[in-house]
């Protein structure tokens, strides 16, 4: 290791815990956002450092646009009129400060004590899945575990995801953030020009998901991106979430996933075995799917329901 | 000292600075910025763990379950945001 | 060889446009002042960083890929510029 | 060469470093908000590099969606904030 590697490392790292102790102790909520926004970015540079590309290409999509994004929305509507959000008194008293300290300093003992207590060389499963890569659907094997070796969790997870959805509707509409007019024009030649290439960059990591870092996460999550941006820009107008074309997109990724784990059933292998030769298909099938669920989600979560009250105007 | 053991005590700190603040901090909306980044600091522990020993090729597992992790803590963010909103609402007398 | 030297000496000519830039953010006395200094400087400095790394990446797809991503940060930083100087100005004149 | 190029890594981080003392110190919103843009840049540099030293191409990747996102956040700023507020 060069020294240079070792400067870039030292810096990284000292740098992301300096930084998540001001994001954590900003003075002002906006520049916590602002803070935490830079937080992601240098997280995607350690991924990138961690031989993690595919986690990195995630961070970089929801640390850089999406989390940010929803954290200023929500901070714009409650700044809306008189700032009513119950907050409790702050914590008093030094006996309690000492505790939570302890606390504290308790987790990063644990943590590094387990670090350090690991066998050498440490559990892997690493030896389980490389040898099994030529008879999955995927070539690169963070895909191959997600959408074949483990792909139950995968449809759990996609499952949860629309519950986070059905949970907000059910709370009743939130407004729909208006965006200002404030610029509009030149915004919306940027959104033009962004857009084909966000679009084109989702698929293509859907496409790449088979045989190197990228797939339906980091895709959906880029296509989430683009349809907040779209909403923004004044160029897209709220959808009516009722609507059954909506919904039934919304849903396609379960959808998709749930026809694939019968199929496969009544073939008579497991659910989710894939039969030889059909894997590769069949897994793109679903990566589509998941990339609209995903996209979608996050962009009702970000844009509420429309009151029904509305929807007849 | 090794990179990857380097990053998962980078990791650990995050995690406890962002706890700490979890509970001293008492604003909704910097408990769930808090949450995110105590998330980020047990992906890099796992992450790191995934590749400790340069000689092994990185385990795959992990990186799935923390994409998956990833996708979801935004997720719950979102919700967690969601439930804000509406909740200022109520302090307002809208319903 | 040759090629290597001149990868060098531009991607080192990027990084002085870089730092020039984040000198200006931290120096200029306001914010439409370091606009000006942050746009200007990064574009270029991403430019020829770009520039650069295309002639070590020995591929047109490479080299097709950092150009497209050069322009996308150049559509969107110049863009981001004009928003937030609209943005200060509308605010300051409230 | 390799070390040529972490070296440059290393120099745009600083700058990004640099950059997050703007954003601690604002003073207004918009130099926040500009600062955060200007990682956007240099971290897309930072990873351009990297991918080369490394021989990592799904850096690059990571990069473009740097690229096509990062202005994500500072257009919702300049269109939702203070909405209604004045």
């Amino acid at each position: 290791m060069s020294g240079v590697t070792l400067a870039l490392d030292l810096l990284l790292g000292l740098s992301l815990v300096w930084l998540a102790w001001r994001t954590l102790a900003s003075p002002t909520l906006f520049g916590a956002i602002v803070l935490f926004i830079a937080f992601g970015l240098l997280m995607a540079l350690v991924w990138a450092r961690l031989d993690a590309p595919d986690i990195a290409l995630a961070e970089a999509a929801v640390g850089a646009g999406l989390t940010g994004v929803l954290l200023l929305a929500a901070l714009a509507d409650l700044q809306q009129g008189d700032n009513l959000l119950p907050v409790r008194e702050p914590l008093r008293g030094w006996l309690l400060q000492l505790i939570l300290a302890l606390c504290a300093l308790g987790l990063f003992t644990l943590l590094t004590l387990a670090l350090l207590g690991l066998p050498s060389p440490p559990p892997s499963l690493a030896g389980q899945v490389l040898p099994r890569l030529d008879g999955a659907g995927a070539s690169h094997p963070v895909t191959a575990v997600l959408l074949d070796f483990r792909a139950w969790d995968t449809l759990l997870e996609i499952a949860v995801l629309l519950l986070a959805v059905v949970a907000a509707w059910s709370l009743g509409s939130h407004p729909h953030p208006n965006p200002r007019i404030v610029g509009s024009e030149v915004l919306q030649g940027l959104v033009r020009v962004l857009l084909p290439f966000a679009v084109l960059s989702a698929g293509y990591l859907v496409w790449r998901g088979g045989f190197a870092p990228g797939g339906a996460f980091q895709a959906g999550t880029v296509l989430a991106a683009a349809g907040i941006l779209l909403l923004l820009s004044g160029l897209g107008r709220p959808f009516n979430g009722r609507h059954w074309l909506w919904r039934a997109l919304l849903a396609s990724g379960l959808f998709i996933f749930t026809g694939v784990a019968l199929g496969t059933l009544l073939l008579g292998g497991g659910a989710l075995d894939y039969p030889a030769g059909l894997g590769y298909g069949l897994i793109l099938a679903i990566e589509l799917g998941l990339t609209l669920t995903i996209g979608l989600t996050f962009i009702a979560l970000y844009a509420g329901e429309q009151d029904a009250a509305e929807e007849r105007e | 000292m090794n990179m990857a053991l380097w990053f998962t005590l980078v990791g650990a700190a995050l995690a406890a600075i962002a706890l700490h603040a979890f509970f001293s901090r008492r604003h909704p909306l910097r408990r769930l910025i808090a949450l995110n980044i105590m998330g980020s600091g047990i992906f890099l522990v796992l992450i790191g763990l995934a590749r400790l020993y340069p000689g092994t090729l990185p385990d795959p597992v992990p990186h799935a379950m923390v994409l998956t992790g990833i996708v979801v803590a935004v997720s719950a963010t979102a919700f967690g945001l969601v439930l804000l909103r509406r909740l200022a609402r109520l302090g307002r007398g809208e319903t | 060889m040759i090629l290597a030297l001149l990868a060098t000496v531009l991607i080192g000519a990027g990084l002085i446009f870089f730092i020039a830039g984040t000198l200006g953010l931290l120096r200029f006395p306001d914010v439409l002042c370091r606009i000006h200094a942050l746009t200007k400087a990064d574009n270029i400095g991403l430019g020829l960083v770009a520039a650069g790394l295309a002639l070590l990446g020995g591929s047109w797809a490479v080299a097709f890929k950092l150009l497209l991503i050069w322009l996308l940060v150049m559509a969107a930083g110049t863009t981001a510029a004009q928003l937030v100087a609209g943005h200060s100005q509308a605010e300051d004149e409230r | 060469m390799n070390t040529l190029l972490l070296a440059a890594a290393l120099l745009l981080l600083l700058t990004i470093l640099a950059g997050l003392w703007r954003v601690v110190r604002g003073p207004t919103a918009a130099d926040r908000m500009l600062a955060a843009q200007l990682f956007g840049t240099s971290g897309v540099g930072t990873l351009l590099l990297l991918a080369e030293a490394w021989q990592q191409p799904a850096l690059r990747d990571v990069a473009l969606i740097f690229a096509l996102l990062a202005v994500l956040a500072l257009v919702a700023f300049v269109r939702l904030r203070h909405e209604g507020a004045e």
